[in-house]
């Protein structure tokens, strides 16, 4: 049986030596080439970083390592410590010793947080019988592992986003890979949580564990990996050996043009008050006896765009959802747009208001698996497009096609099925769908999460324009970099109450971070 | 196999007529078997017939898309037919006897989308509620005595023609049609897809989406009801014990016909499809001379292999 | 009925016989089959039996349609609701094929005999027997048929009751159906007898009944204090009665309604002769432990008239 | 509201034991109406009328965890009720009988899970399929009849006692016990817990998805069989129209019980109740003296209104 959480070293090995090759990797979807040629190497004990805008099949690349696509699907060959290997399933690779991350969180929210990390391989009894015991104890070692403070027989549903990615790595750790594959680890993380993680990479690393870290967060990148391989349109355009990573060329590579400037901050005309929010109480979605939001109020002005900062579990996102009329609030919120008291009992008030709301899990309240791209863009426009009840189809494609375009989403055409765009393509398909409503104000609860750097910037600069039409914008970011160049105003939240609020001018990160721990004021 | 084929021929690929092949083949064994499955008298017979389970299909195809379930369309049908057809006995003229049964089967609806829609209870089990309390309505209001006698004129709408083609197949093709473009077509048709693909995205998209699943309720009690007075008017009586079956039936048809169990997909032309399947088995059994013992054997094989045609089909295409 | 068949035309292609039936595989059909089948013998015709499983007006209805569309010279079946079958049987006629009805008529229709059971003949000397046996003391009864909106079972069990009620202080206790199952009217008759403990009679109208009583009143020791009347003669119903807990059965003559619808059918389409009574009653036969081993002779006692 | 309570009585507030409330309620109401309702020999009856549709229940609970659906039960049973006692009545010992039966339903439920696993096509379909394949085997074979007389030792299964409890009761009680174990306590129900909650992920960890999605098509066919063989033996006779109409009340029983109809979550003790819930509720409208008439009508509104009440439980508990 397998022992668990082994915490001696692996192997000693020799660093240089190439544990895995992926060779002339070739994979198409439909007859479409994803994957055209690649070969990719990794060295024991390194960690390589692999970069490259959305859809570029860094995940399809992965996902092939991993046997998720099994090994008729595929053309190419793969080497793990010079052995060829056919893996036919997720089972055959985890033999060899491969564990991968994956980009779409895929955990059980029915089953409990322990049940969950030791998935398929349960500690047991006897063959069959399930040791109870011993999963929640060793649950409750893994989870320590990833610096999550949690009780093991919760159940996920009630996780939130960043504790279920750091599961997700829990998950795959316990299974002692020799060789570790993260997709967007960090996209749903904070910075701490990152750091913490960072520093795991590496002791792994010290350990004999080799990583491929995928990642559109550059810095962490270039931060953590000992070498970079850049991908572009299924190709591998270039590698960079140790030391030798130049990150603006890494940028270019990824994009295949020169960015100059990575937040292009407009000058917006702060106009009439178009939001002002008072006295909003949101029940905590857990604990309904207690509150996560307590009495906040704000402002938003036309043409500014308001940072909302806090730590993980801040109720940064409950906040916007409440006011969403997303989640019930409790007592006797005021909310005015333009001066107007509106009631905002359901998201269809809040719609037909002019507010808009970008959430931060796609895949659960951002688009519908079911429909095709187009049909997911005007979702939320329909009315607008309507006439005596018909959908007027031709405006409705035009009006699709533009904002596939600007905001470069990667299609073979508008009829594509959602599920089968690359993750950060199905992040701005979400977008277009509140781009293309004429809304007065804009809530964005993390909506770069796993977008690619040249698609951040068309974003930065998309905010910028919105603003400048005089849209209101309140954007959630647990990335504080980013935060804090786009925005004009900052709220910080804690506890449930506003902890600080400072203009652009006072902005800093250590001023955010002492009001986000509750040490300022 | 081509990477794209000419939007012309695009529909034969499309998923709704996936359950086309299969049945071409089907109806090509049974008219080789025996060609008076040929006959034009008989396959008005068997649209006539395909007509009434249809029309119910048909709403039951947009409760399925919005990843809902209505087990008391038997009962239901049962039921409105005899309101309506009670009302007509009466003497009261006979559209007012339909309208009366279809506003029977639009409020039973009402009940069934309001209960799941207001109190969250799975939609299996409120509409298995109704189904029962539908047949035991059925019983309290005729003691088991089917309606009878019913005026000439009411029997005409179930049995006459119009050119030789029966009223019903009219009726049922003008349903499908209007029913194809709501679902395709409509804001209307589109909320019920996204609603039932995703109802929290769909919330969040501004889509009222209780309304949709109540609505959608409200149209296979129409459905019901008013097949409920075709099938009166064709049998030129009311019966206690009509649409037995059917809930399972009507979904297993819409199932066939390609649309999700789970919600999100389907269509009504894969519906017709599925019915029309249905029928024709049934209607082959006999004109094959097949041996009653055998034919429910048989007809199990066929629908799986019908099924499984199509399910191969489109996996090649992916 | 004449027996010697037009010899020109027995050198032509035998003719082509339809029977629709509802509960195709019933046992009590398989004797209507069995009739249908010998006389197919002694007239040589082709016989085709088909139908549905359970009781399906709409499918019987499309399988005549069939029949029709397959141009068969003649066609038996069971107008299970008399109003729903009458359009379908009046085009089988307009299509020149003589339809004669078993088991339950459709008077109105245009058909060229009818015959089978007068169910409230059935009712009243299934009740006669009854009021015999009890000998004076009122019956306090317990009605179970297949389902409460069969007709044929409705005029049985509203015969029954009609005639029972000639006994002053007679009592209908509950009247429930079994849906045909066998294992339901066990569990009802367990919740009845013990609801009802004043229960003597039980009538059945469908044939599963009888057994179903017998073995709840076994379980219970109530034989002998319950009256059991069963209808037709499945050998758990006969067998019943040889032990003495079902106290008889009326027994439908099923083999005659198969035998003498295709006689008349095959004399109108050969000789073109019509019977003299379109209404032919098959009868049925009381069946206790007196005659059980002597009824199967009676049940053809008619073909020698 | 209490945050927390001892865990003594967590299992009282538990989702699985949330028909409870109104299933005391039902008996406390049928009880005052008719105390006979609590005369021992009747509690006895209900138990042993509610164990048969059990032991189906118990395994349908896997397949709808799994995210299945199992609609051939009924059929299954009656056709392996009909095989194991042709084998008994033709004179084989009662054992060998009761294997033949049972292996009977294993290989019925593997093509059911085979055909499901292997071609993909929706379970809905191919049960049905099967559905209809066994009635339409059940009528090959007896063409009819049932199968009688069986020998005595054989009935005695279905009719004797232990200490005054029937066997069946016991033996569901054992099988009941014996599944609640292997869904809660073995890797192989976490891995239908898994499955059904969401396929791709479970095979993405590891878990042979294929396997646990056929295995619990063979549970629903051994149980069914053996079902039917136990029917045989307290009827003393095999009927061919054995579980009929069961497919819809076992499904309905479970979900009622608290299991999803989309899979991942449910369990034995919740399906129990549900099974004893119906079978209560038809106790009671004999017991309760409610005209047949009415009965259906009744029977449909407890089932919506106890579930409900389940609902609004859980909610508040939410
Ligand atoms: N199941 C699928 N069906 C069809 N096309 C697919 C499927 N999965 C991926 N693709 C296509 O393959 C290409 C590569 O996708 P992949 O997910 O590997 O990109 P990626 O590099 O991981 O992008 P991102 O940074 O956005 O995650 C994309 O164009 C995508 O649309
Ligand atoms: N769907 C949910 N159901 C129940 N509880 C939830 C859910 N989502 C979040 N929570 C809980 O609510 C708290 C706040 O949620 P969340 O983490 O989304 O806040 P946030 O400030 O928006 O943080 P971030 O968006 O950075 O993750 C968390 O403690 C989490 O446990
Ligand atoms: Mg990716
Ligand atoms: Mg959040």
């Amino acid at each position: 049986m397998r022992r668990i959480l082994e915490t001696g070293m692996v192997r000693p090995v020799a660093s240089g030596e190439k544990i895995l090759v992926m060779q002339n990797i070739k994979k198409e979807f439909f007859g479409v080439p994803v994957l055209k040629d690649v070969t990719l190497k990794l060295a024991a004990g390194e960690i390589l970083g692999l970069v490259g805008e959305n859809g570029a099949g860094k995940s399809t690349l992965m996902k092939i390592l991993s046997g998720a696509y099994g090994c008729d699907s595929y053309e190419g060959e793969i080497m793990v410590n010079g052995v060829a290997q056919r893996f036919h399933s997720k089972t055959d690779s985890e033999h060899a010793g491969i564990e991968m991350i994956y980009q779409e969180i895929s955990l059980h929210l029915d089953l409990t947080v322990a049940e969950n990390i030791y998935l398929g391989c349960l500690p047991q009894k006897r063959r069959g019988w399930v040791d109870w015991k011993r999963l929640y104890a060793e649950a409750d070692r893994a989870l320590a592992l990833v610096g999550l403070n949690l009780n093991s027989r919760s159940r996920v549903r009630s996780l939130s986003t960043s504790q279920q990615q750091l599961l997700s790595i829990a998950k795959a750790l316990v299974r002692n890979p020799k060789i570790l594959v993260l997709d967007e680890p960090t996209s749903a993380l904070t910075e701490s949580e990152t750091r913490t993680l960072l520093g795991l990479l590496r002791g792994l690393r010290d350990r004999g564990i080799a990583s491929i870290y995928i990642s559109h967060k550059l810095d962490e990148v270039f931060a953590i990996v000992d070498r970079m391989t850049v991908m572009r349109d299924g190709n591998i355009v270039a590698n960079y050996e140790q030391g030798k990573i130049d990150p603006e060329k890494v940028v270019e590579d990824m994009v295949g043009r020169k960015i100059e400037n990575m937040y292009p901050k407009g000058q917006a005309q702060k106009g009439a008050e178009v939001l002002r929010v008072r006295n909003l109480t949101v029940p905590h979605p857990l604990a309904p006896q207690k509150n996560i939001v307590e009495n906040v109020g704000f402002s938003l002005h036309q043409g500014e765009v308001l940072g909302l900062a806090g730590l993980v579990g801040a109720g940064r996102s409950e906040l916007v959802n409440a006011i969403f009329g997303a989640i019930p609030t409790r007592g006797r919120a005021e909310i005015y747009v333009e001066g107007k008291l509106t009631k905002i009992s359901r998201p269809l008030d809040a719609i037909q208001a002019g507010l808009g709301l970008v959430t931060e899990d796609r895949r659960k309240s951002g688009f519908v698996g079911t429909l095709k791209v187009d049909k997911n863009i005007s979702l939320a426009s329909l009315k607008r497009l309507s006439a005596h009840g018909f959908v007027k189809r031709r405006q409705e494609r035009a009006d699709v096609k533009k904002y596939a375009d600007k905001l470069r989403i990667k299609l073979r055409g508008l009829e594509d099925s959602v599920l089968a765009l690359s993750g950060g393509n199905q992040q701005k398909v979400v977008l277009a769908k509140w781009l293309m409503r004429d809304v007065k104000v804009l809530f964005l609860d993390e909506p770069t999460r796993g977008i690619d750097v040249g698609a951040k910037v068309e974003i930065y600069s998309l905010i910028n324009d919105l603003a400048q039409k005089g849209v209101g914008i309140v954007m959630i970011s647990s990335e504080l970099p980013e935060l804090i160049s786009v925005c004009d105003r900052f709220l910080v939240l804690a506890k449930g109450h506003i902890q600080d609020e400072f203009d652009r001018g006072q902005a800093s990160q250590e001023r955010i971070m002492k009001a986000a721990t509750g040490l300022a004021r | 196999m081509p990477e794209k084929t000419s939007p012309r021929w695009a529909w034969l690929r499309a998923q709704e007529t996936g359950l086309a092949i299969p049945l071409v083949l089907l109806i090509i064994i049974i008219g080789l078997v025996n060609p008076l499955f040929f006959d034009p008298q008989n396959i008005i017979d068997v649209l006539r017939n395909t007509s009434f389970m249809f029309i119910v299909a048909a709403a039951m195809t947009f409760v399925l898309i919005a990843a809902g379930l209505d087990l008391s369309v038997g009962s239901v049908l049962a039921f409105g037919g005899i309101v309506g057809s009670m009302v007509i006995a009466a003497g009261a003229p006979i559209i007012l006897g339909m309208i009366v049964g279809v506003l029977t089967g639009a409020a039973i609806g009402f009940i069934n989308g309001f209960v799941v829609v207001k109190f969250g209870i799975p939609p299996l089990i409120v509409t298995l509620g109704m189904m029962y309390a539908g047949q035991g309505a059925v019983l309290v209001v005729t003691r088991g005595t089917p309606v009878y006698p019913l005026p000439a004129a009411f029997n005409a709408i179930g049995q006459g023609n119009f050119a030789g083609i029966p009223y019903v197949i009219l009726i049922a093709a003008v349903i499908g049609i209007v029913a194809h473009i709501v679902l395709t077509r409509t804001t209307y048709g589109r909320m019920v897809f996204a609603t039932g693909g995703n109802a929290e995205t769909s919330r969040l998209s501004g889509i009222n989406v209780n309304f949709v699943n109540l609505s959608v309720y409200i149209l296979t009690g129409i459905a019901s009801t008013f097949v409920g007075m075709l099938m009166a008017s064709r049998l030129a009586s009311a019966q206690p014990g009509a649409g037995a079956g059917w809930e399972l039936q009507v979904i297993a048809a819409v199932i066939i016909g390609g649309t999700s169990m789970f919600g999100g997909s389907g269509s009504i032309l894969g519906s017709l499809l599925g019915v029309l399947f249905m029928n024709v088995v049934s209607t082959g059994m006999i004109m094959m001379r097949i041996s009653a013992y055998w034919q429910n054997l048989v007809v199990g094989v066929i629908i799986v292999v019908a099924v499984g045609i199509d399910q191969y089909r489109r996996r090649k295409m992916a | 009925g004449t027996q010697n068949s037009n010899g020109g035309k027995v050198a032509a292609k035998p003719l082509h016989l339809v029977f629709v039936t509802p509960l195709i595989g019933h046992p009590i059909w398989l004797k209507a089959k069995k009739g249908f089948d010998d006389a197919a013998k002694k007239y040589n015709f082709t016989g085709d039996w088909v139908g549905p499983q359970g009781i399906d007006a709409n499918a019987m209805i499309q399988q005549i349609e069939n029949a029709i569309a397959m141009k068969a010279d003649g066609i038996i079946t069971m107008a299970l609701n008399p109003q729903a079958f009458q359009p379908v049987l009046d085009k089988a006629t307009k299509a020149g094929i003589p339809v004669v009805l078993v088991n339950s008529d459709a008077p109105n229709a245009q058909r060229l005999a009818y015959v089978g059971t007068n169910n409230a003949n059935l009712g009243t000397a299934g009740a006669k027997e009854i009021i015999k046996k009890l000998n004076g003391k009122p019956a306090n009864v317990i009605i179970m048929q297949s389902t409460m909106d069969a007709t044929v079972a409705n005029q049985m069990a509203e015969a029954y009751i009609k005639e029972l009620k000639t006994v002053p202080g007679t009592k209908i206790l509950a009247r429930e159906p079994d849906n045909s199952d066998m294992t339901t009217a066990v569990q009802k008759f367990e919740n009845l007898l013990r609801t009802y403990p004043q229960t003597n009679v039980i009538i059945g109208v469908a044939a599963e009944v009888a057994p179903a009583a017998a073995q709840v009143v076994n379980e219970m020791g109530l034989k002998g204090k319950v009256l059991i009347m069963g209808i037709d003669d499945m050998q758990q119903t006969t067998d019943a009665i040889k032990s003495g807990t079902v106290y008889g059965s009326e027994v439908q003559n099923f083999y005659r309604m198969g035998y003498q619808a295709a006689q008349i059918l095959v004399n109108n389409i050969r000789n073109g002769k019509k019977p003299s009574s379109p209404i032919i009653d098959s009868g049925t036969v009381f069946v206790d432990k007196n005659n059980l081993d002597t009824y199967a002779n009676q049940m053809k006692d008619w073909l020698k008239q």
